[in-house]
């Protein structure tokens, strides 16, 4: 069976980063925000997968490292939302420019 | 100077002084002027010591400590490169340097007497500083060299600041800066000799830089040797200082408490200068040479400008500020004529200027203790009220622009002598800095001493007792050295034979 | 792998993590079941306690040969302990401030969750400084951020606090990720995550696209890893998240997490790219290659901090940005890579460690006094405290460098570092050497405050023994080490071997 | 003796210094104290006088500074000019410190003027037993000095401490030129001695150009300290002084200075035909101009002023026409019966308390004494036969015409003629006639003030015998003595030139006579016929104004633009990069807006921009 060649995989794991980058850094809504980061961390993921079967070595360190990656992405999501609830009590909003009241 | 650590001891002696003031509560106001003068005292006595020792034929190598201090990198790797040691030592022209700060520090210990307020804290300071300047001069390798000179920065910031009159602030950032950039340009210029050669030390740096292949750590380039040369050139023309980065201390001059500007003008200008003679000429002789007519010339611009922009102010401050720009420019012009004549010139006008710059100084301070003014409009007919201190001010100024008889005439002497042997047309445009002087001065002490009183002065009491005290040493050394030049010039003898020898003159 | 291997393997090394875990463990659990009433201030001492016990048996380990276990993800070389011996240091010193952290609002109940979030963090910088893998590497690294970005938003009730915490996680997500992405990519040009064997791997690299690949692999991961640093360019969540955070994280941030930082980065550059062929004709190793990156770099994050700090009114403001501009010129240090580049980053961390921790002792107390943290709250204050206005003195005179304190032994260090290679950076210590007379505008302008200004209100400041200790001790190694430097130089080289044991 | 002549100036010296310390306790007493020191110091230089007449000339030199391996030296020689002048400096100012007791007493300031009194003697006396030029220049500075104390003796009074100033500056241009010189004189002949000198200017060891150069730029000197033209103006105002000092220094000894100190350095001169012209040429203007503008003054000193500036003048023409003798000689005679003068004059203001002699007239009655010896001085700087001025006066004239000046020698008779003609307007209106103002209780000076007056007058007549063509010429034969670059003892010279001044100086006092003393002859007749003329003199040809206008003003505008300079341009600079800085930091902090995008944005915008460098640069693109 010919495989998918890994340019595919790198692409699409590029691609995905990029919109996720794209996300992080113009939504307005916070919870959108982080979704974004947690699809710039499954990038990573793909990336990892992809290389430890179709890498210039494969090896299963890859999968290892991906699913450590999944875990703390996780957290840091968990940790992001509990600070937003925290935010949101005091302000009243999740809208990121409205997180302004320290600058210059 | 029987004993090892004689410099070390002459040099931190001050330290002593702030111990005992951290001890003494703030409010004991003529005790802790005591102590600081006293504090001074020992500097003092040491040096004298020295100085008299060496004029007796001691030599002054027997002074030198050296106890190794830094290590950076692996001494297995690389041996005893890269390391710094703690060392002092003395040649002629820093003992006489370090002399002149001790006797200017202990007088202006004396003039601090109309310091109003926050005596402890003044005086820590003073110490300090003390210590900062004989260190400068004491200082054997570049590094400690450079240490020594930011410690003098800090001190006096704050006296400049905390001390000083209405602008103090300012004045005190802008010497900051200036002095700041300039002391960075020197760091620069340090690094990369300790870096390249792998030593500070100066006389190791001057054998590498005359050696034919020297042993470097990394190759040093001519243009490098040219480019360090013209660093030095502006991180001491800031101290110095030299046109146009002068205006930083005209502002300390003016805002400055006087017995600061004392110590200001009589020592921390003159380590531009040393600078500029010790390691500018003894490390980079061949590029000092091609640079001398530069030198020259700056002078002359230093002395025609000083002297003309004293010629329109009306602060007797701002005169004495621009008048000591004009007097660096002798000493420029003595270093930029590059022979004995010169350079001996150089060196007497800094001690002479240094002792001058702190007369005038004083004298300020006496006259703004008792009329709360030295605008030369609102004053005039002092003479009157108070005949000694005019008759001293005259006197100052009399030695300022170089009557024979008093220290200024013999460096401003020798230092054309020089000029006019390398250089005589600039030598000429030079001498109608000779003339201004004569101008500017005699306008401003006349004005201030002479013709009507503009104000009633009337109660206004002429010096005092201690008052006398510096002012009579001082118009001595500025009489002695006029009279009896050999008290510098012998003990030069040495340094002169080293740097001409240097410059293959 | 079976129990004899696992038993096989020498814990001993693992000492000092296995007590900061412990103490943290333990720390959870009485928060647990500790009456609500009780003051938690007895769980910060015990941490103290933790963590001196932690730096002992470093102490202790400090004699030991290089050793790692666990197949290569840990190791116990000298570099790892000459950091983990700073991150201690500092992390003993940054509990002491918090404890003597007073609040009404906002902290007290959390207190217990500080003290052992904090002992968390403080682990994750320790594995950072001494794993010798990219996966532990990467779980240490988010260990120290996922706890940090909760002790930022420590005080729950105080909108500045949270803001800071969302900037951070936001900010700290996104780099992550970053990170995270160079480094899969590392991975898969090696198929390997042990830094080890990857550095073996990559000596034998020649593909144009391998090469190339790996160049865009460490952008990413320096541009990642500048996030911790707080370096340009991302750096600037700092300020921000130092103004909001409560005092003892901004020490923390400000000092711990970037000190780990700077040990990931040396680690990953110079066991990955150290001996990376950059494909080029003369055969130079890739990082020499990459070196004029990190350099400009280095002098953009010395400008902008040194400049934007000029304008700043807000204490901590200012010191979020002077500590920028700090990373700057220890990023020169990475820069030059010379043969003193170890010496000269761990000496200027140290210095850097204590000079900066004793200046937010001070600011702690002093803005905690007025409430505000504006500068003018220094006015006066030799009158009100001559102590610590003279060791807030000694502090800004060794964060600018004045000779006489250990940040000017430092910098010389860092310059002459510089200076050394054949054609020395001279425009990069140009621009550190300028930043430096810059930064005395601000360094004095707050001494300008407490000096030369009256004082709003002339009460005297009693200053609580857990800060008192701190602020001695950093005021007595600050002019130690700027007196006689040679103990720390002596003891590094005594004992760290001139981390030779690096890349083996 | 002369091997101690060191110790003459260190008795005014040691007044001094005394003075300046114990003045205060002292008052009135002081004068003894200075009078008895400058006593000892003439005694010791008559003494030394004439030992010298006989013996060789003594020199005695110590090192003074080292310079690499040149060594300046300090000492002193007693050559026959030294000798002279040693005995004329501590003559007069001996009678001078006597008459002051007299004409100072009362003021409470007495002790100083003492005090100053010394110094300058010390500083003259040390002058002339100087054996180097390095030396000579330092006490020339110092008489300045002491004659820049004594101007401003009054303090108070704006005129007196405009006078000093100027006084001062003058000098100082002129001494300027004098270092030039001498500096440039040592590099070439590598030493500031005398003999030195002289030796390398015979052995033609320096070019004639340098020479010239040299010389003239020497003389600069000597005519900033003699009030030639054009540094002279400081002079007439220098007579805000006390009229004591006007007699010491601004007649006898230091104006005279400049023609010692061109007479001292006569071979350097004579090596120079350049220079000796430009000498003559100055000299014999001056002595000219002078004398026309002191035709018109009503200022009792300032017209005697004006007199000694010609006479300078005229000592001058004599060096420049090679007239070593007669310009010495004339320096002698001058000092003695200018010194008369002035004394006469002080002692006449003492009584009248006025300097204008339009106010005064008919003295003659009222002043016994001083009157004859005003007449004396009068006589002899007119040059009537038998008085010593005559004598010096007639040497010059010869000198002049003998060298072949015969413009100068023409001119310089014209000036005599106008010397005698004002020297007796000023007589007449002092003494003759009635008081053109109601004077009270005039009355003659008191013995102290007289006697010196006396003892010049006496000098005043017998000095010319000293040498002349009638009786023997030995001043001059000893002065030349053993120095052939001095020329010759005496000058033969055409018998009518003696008839010719003679004649001249008669004419001058006729027509005074006419127009002053017996009236037949109105006054305005110049002012009436030519006002234009009679203000030009009267206002000194606005010389005066002419400096303010162009020197003084040139420098304060220069002064002002470099202000401008410092102000606009230094300081702008340097608050231009503060601004720079500053407003740059403004910009870092706009970004810095809060927005946490905009946080990672610039991240991302960072790592962008590496890699496009990377990629355009570094390892991929190439």
């Amino acid at each position: 069976m010919s495989a998918v060649p890994i340019q595919a995989y790198l692409a699409l794991a590029l691609i995905l980063f990029c919109i996720g980058l794209y996300g992080a850094l113009t939504k307005r809504n916070t919870v959108i925000v982080l979704i974004s980061i947690e699809l710039m961390l499954n990038a990573v993921n793909i990336n990892l997968v992809a290389f430890s079967k179709f890498g210039v070595a494969p090896s299963i360190t890859g999968q290892v490292f991906a699913l450590f990656a999944i875990a703390v992405a996780a957290a840091e999501a968990a940790v992001g939302l509990a600070i937003l609830i925290a935010l949101y009590r005091n302000r009243k909003t999740i809208n990121m420019d409205e997180m302004d009241t320290m600058k210059h | 100077m029987s004993f090892e650590y004689f410099l070390s001891l002459l040099v931190f002696s001050p330290l002593a002084g702030i111990l005992v003031l951290s001890f003494l509560p703030k409010t004991q106001e003529s005790l802790i002027k005591m102590v600081g003068f006293l504090a001074t005292l020992p500097a003092l006595i040491l040096s004298l010591i020295a100085y008299f020792q060496y004029r007796a034929g001691a030599s002054l190598e027997s002074l030198s400590e050296k106890v190794s201090w830094i290590q950076f990198g692996y001494s297995e790797q690389l041996g005893n490169l890269f390391s710094i040691d703690y060392e002092l030592g003395l040649d002629g022209f820093s003992l006489i340097m370090l002399v002149l700060t001790a006797v200017l520090s202990t007088l202006a210990a004396i003039a601090s007497i109309h310091i109003k307020k926050e005596w402890k804290g003044y005086f820590m300071l003073f110490l300090l500083l003390e210590v900062g300047m004989l260190g400068v001069f004491a200082a054997e390798n570049l590094i400690l060299f450079f240490i020594f000179f930011e410690i003098t920065l800090i001190p006096t910031f704050f006296l400049i600041g905390k001390w000083g009159y209405f602008e103090k602030e300012k004045a005190a950032y802008s010497f900051l800066i200036y002095n700041g950039l300039g002391s960075a340009v020197l760091l620069i210029v340090i690094m990369v000799l300790f870096a390249r050669t792998g030593t500070s030390n100066i006389d190791a740096l001057m054998a590498a830089m005359s050696a034919d292949n020297p042993q470097l750590v990394a190759p040093i380039t001519e243009n490098m040797k040219m480019g360090m040369l013209i660093a030095l050139l502006i991180a001491f023309g800031v101290k110095l200082p030299i046109f146009p980065l002068h205006s930083w201390m005209v502002r300390v001059h003016v805002q400055a408490p006087p017995s600061i500007v004392m110590l200001h003008a009589g020592v921390l200008l003159k380590i531009g200068a040393f600078g500029l003679i010790r390691f500018g000429m003894g490390i980079f002789p061949d590029q000092f040479q091609s640079l001398a007519v530069l030198l020259a010339v700056l002078g002359v611009v230093n002395l025609l400008y000083g002297a003309f922009l004293a010629f329109v102010q009306t602060d007797f401050k701002m005169v004495l500020a621009y008048s000591s720009i004009s007097h660096m420019g002798i000493v420029l012009i003595g270093v930029g004529a590059l022979n004995e004549a010169g350079i001996q010139g150089a060196i007497f006008q800094v001690v002479s200027h240094g002792l001058i710059a702190a007369l005038l100084f004083f004298l300020v301070g006496v006259f703004y203790e008792r009329v709360q003014t030295s605008n030369i409009q609102n004053l005039g007919g002092m003479a009157k009220g108070m005949p000694i201190t005019a008759g001293f001010l005259l006197a100052g100024a009399m030695a300022s622009l170089g009557l024979p008889g008093m220290s200024g005439f013999v460096s401003e002497f020798m230092a054309f002598l020089g000029l006019f042997k390398e250089m005589p047309v600039l030598a000429a445009v030079g001498t109608i800095g000779i003339i201004m002087t004569a101008v500017y001065l005699l306008r401003a002490v006349l004005g201030i001493t002479y013709g009507q009183a503009h104000r009633d002065f009337a109660g206004v009491t002429d010096m005092k007792k201690f008052e006398f005290v510096p002012v009579l040493v001082l118009v001595g050394l500025i009489v002695l050295i006029g009279v009896y030049p050999s008290v510098l010039s012998e003990p030069l003898t040495s340094t002169l034979e080293t740097i001409m020898l240097g410059i293959g003159g | 792998m079976d129990l004899e291997t696992l038993l096989s393997y020498e814990w001993s090394i693992m000492a000092p993590e296995f007590i900061i875990l412990g103490v943290a463990t333990a720390l959870s659990l009485l928060d647990l079941f500790m009456p609500k009433a009780q003051s938690r201030k007895i769980l910060g001492w015990i941490g103290f306690a933790g963590i001196l016990a932690a730096l002992v048996s470093l102490l202790g380990l400090v004699g030991h040969s290089t050793e790692s276990i666990l197949f290569d993800t840990f190791r116990l070389d000298s570099f790892a302990k000459a950091f983990k011996l700073l991150l201690l240091i500092g992390a003993a010193m940054v509990m002491l401030i918090a404890i003597s952290y007073e609040l009404n609002e906002g902290l007290e109940e959390f207190r217990g969750e500080f003290f052992y979030l904090f002992l968390a963090a403080l682990l994750g910088a320790m594995m950072m400084s001494s794993s010798g893998d990219l996966i532990t590497l990467f779980v240490g690294l988010e260990l120290l951020s996922i706890s940090s970005y909760i002790l930022a938003g420590m005080r729950k009730r105080n909108l500045q606090s949270n803001e800071s915490a969302m900037k951070y996680v936001i900010n700290g997500g996104i780099s992550t990720a970053i990170t995270l992405f160079g480094m899969s990519y590392v991975y898969g040009l090696t198929g390997t995550t042990n830094l080890k064997t990857m550095a073996g791997f990559l000596t034998t690299v020649y593909d144009e696209q391998h090469i190339y690949l790996l160049g865009l692999a460490f952008f990413m991961i320096v541009v990642g890893l500048s996030f911790k640093l707080a370096t340009a360019p991302f750096h600037m969540w700092a300020p921000d998240v130092y103004q909001g955070a409560p005092t003892p994280v901004t020490a923390f941030l400000s000092v711990i997490s970037k000190t780990a930082g700077f040990a990931l980065l040396v680690r990953i550059l110079f066991s990955i790219f150290a001996n990376t062929p950059s494909g080029d004709a003369e055969g130079m190793p890739m990082i020499l290659t990459l070196q004029d990156y990190i350099a400009f770099l280095a002098g953009a994050t010395m400008i902008i901090g040194n400049l934007i700090a000029l304008r700043q009114r807000n204490i901590k403001r200012l010191f979020a940005y002077s500590s920028i501009a700090q990373a700057g010129y220890l990023l020169v240090v990475i820069a030059t890579m010379s043969l003193f580049m170890f010496d000269a980053l761990w000496f200027y961390l140290g210095a850097y460690l204590f000079m900066n921790l004793g200046a937010f002792a001070i600011i702690q107390h002093v803005t905690h006094k007025s409430g505000s943290e504006d500068i003018s709250q220094f006015a006066g204050l030799y009158r009100r405290a001559p102590f610590l206005a003279i060791a807030m003195a000694v502090f800004l005179l060794s964060l600018a460098g004045i000779p006489g304190t250990a940040g000017f032994i430092g910098k010389l260090n860092i310059f002459m570092g510089a200076l050394v290679p054949q054609e020395g950076h001279y425009v990069l210590v140009s621009i550190m050497i300028a930043a430096t007379v810059v930064s005395y505008f601000y360094y004095f302008g707050v001494m300008v405050q407490m000096f030369f200004r009256p004082a709003a209100d002339v009460g005297k400041i009693k200053v609580p023994a857990a800060l008192t200790a701190v602020i001695s001790i950093s005021i007595a190694a600050t002019i130690l080490f700027g007196v006689v430097p040679n103990i720390a130089f002596d003891f590094l080289q005594g004992n760290f071997n001139q981390f030779t044991d690096f890349f083996q | 003796m002369m091997e101690n002549a060191w110790i003459i100036p260190l008795f005014p010296l040691l007044s001094f210094l005394f003075l300046i310390l114990f003045g205060k306790r002292l008052k009135e007493a002081s004068a003894f104290i200075g009078i008895l020191l400058t006593l000892a110091s003439l005694v010791y230089s008559l003494l030394v006088l004439f030992e010298r007449l006989t013996a060789p000339t003594y020199k005695a030199e110590g090192v003074w500074l080292t310079i690499g391996d040149v060594q300046l030296t300090a000492g002193f020689e007693v050559n026959q000019l030294n000798a002279l002048m040693l005995v004329i400096v501590s003559l007069v100012s001996f009678l001078v410190h006597t008459y002051s007791k007299g004409y100072m007493n009362g003021d409470d300031r007495f002790p100083v003027f003492y005090a100053y009194l010394g110094l300058f003697t010390f500083a003259m006396l040390g002058l002339v037993i100087s054996p180097n030029l390095l030396q000579t220049y330092f006490f020339w500075e110092l008489v300045g000095l002491g004659s820049f104390l004594l101007i401003g003796f009054y303090f108070y009074k704006e005129e007196a401490k405009a006078a000093a100033k100027k006084a001062f500056i003058m000098t100082r241009i002129g001494d300027v030129g004098l270092l030039i010189g001498m500096i440039l004189l040592f590099w070439q002949v590598g030493s500031f001695e005398y003999d030195e000198i002289f030796a390398a200017a015979e052995a033609g060891s320096i070019s004639a150009a340098m020479i010239t150069l040299t010389a003239i730029l020497i003389f600069v000197g000597a005519i900033g300290k003699s009030g030639q033209f054009p540094l002279h103006t400081w002079l007439p105002d220098a007579m805000e002084g006390p009229t004591p000092v006007s007699a010491l220094i601004h007649a006898a000894t230091m104006v005279a200075a400049g023609v010692y100190l061109v007479a001292a350095l006569f071979p350097l001169f004579t090596a120079s035909e350049t220079a000796l012209m430009t000498v003559a040429v100055i000299g014999a203007f001056t002595a000219i101009f002078a004398a026309s503008i002191g035709l018109v003054q009503k200022d009792i000193k300032r017209v005697l002023a004006y007199s000694t500036v010609s006479q300078l003048g005229y000592m001058m023409l004599a060096l420049g026409s090679a007239g070593y003798v007669a310009g010495v000689f004339h320096l002698m005679t001058h000092a003695f019966f200018k010194a008369l003068l002035f004394l006469a004059a002080g002692s006449v203001i003492h009584a009248v308390h006025t300097q204008n002699i339009e106010h005064m007239g008919g003295l003659w009655k009222k002043l016994r004494l001083t009157g004859p010896l005003f007449l004396i001085g009068t006589l002899a700087i007119s040059g009537v036969p038998l008085f010593s001025g005559f004598f010096s006066k007639d040497e010059i004239l010869i000198a002049a015409w003998a060298h072949g000046n015969t413009v100068l020698f023409w001119l310089a008779v014209i000036a005599a003629f106008f010397t005698a003609f004002y020297m007796f307007r000023l007589f007449f209106m002092v003494f003759a006639g009635e008081a053109r103002s109601d004077m009270k209780n005039v009355h003659e000076s008191p013995s102290v003030m007289t006697m010196p007056m006396v003892v010049l007058g006496v000098l005043a007549v017998v000095a010319g015998y000293v040498n002349t063509p009638w009786f023997g010429t030995f001043l001059g034969d000893w002065l030349v003595e053993g120095n052939h670059s001095l020329g010759h003892g005496h000058i033969e010279g055409p018998a009518w030139i003696m008839a010719v001044a003679t004649i001249v100086s008669l004419l001058g006092i006729f027509l005074a006579w006419l127009m002053y003393g017996k009236r037949s002859l109105s006054r305005d007749w110049l002012t009436s016929r030519a006002p234009l003329t009679y203000n030009l003199l009267y206002n000194k040809y606005y010389i005066d104004e002419f400096y303010q206008l162009t020197v003084v003003n040139g420098a304060k505008f220069f002064s002002a633009f470099l202000r401008f300079l410092e102000v606009f341009l230094i300081e702008g600079i340097v608050n231009g990069a503060a601004g720079i800085a500053s407003s740059l930091g403004k910009l870092g902090s706009k970004f810095q807006n809060g927005q946490i995008q905009t946080y990672g944005t610039a991240a991302f915008v960072g790592l962008a921009i590496l890699v496009v460098i990377y990629a355009v640069t570094g390892g991929y693109l190439k």
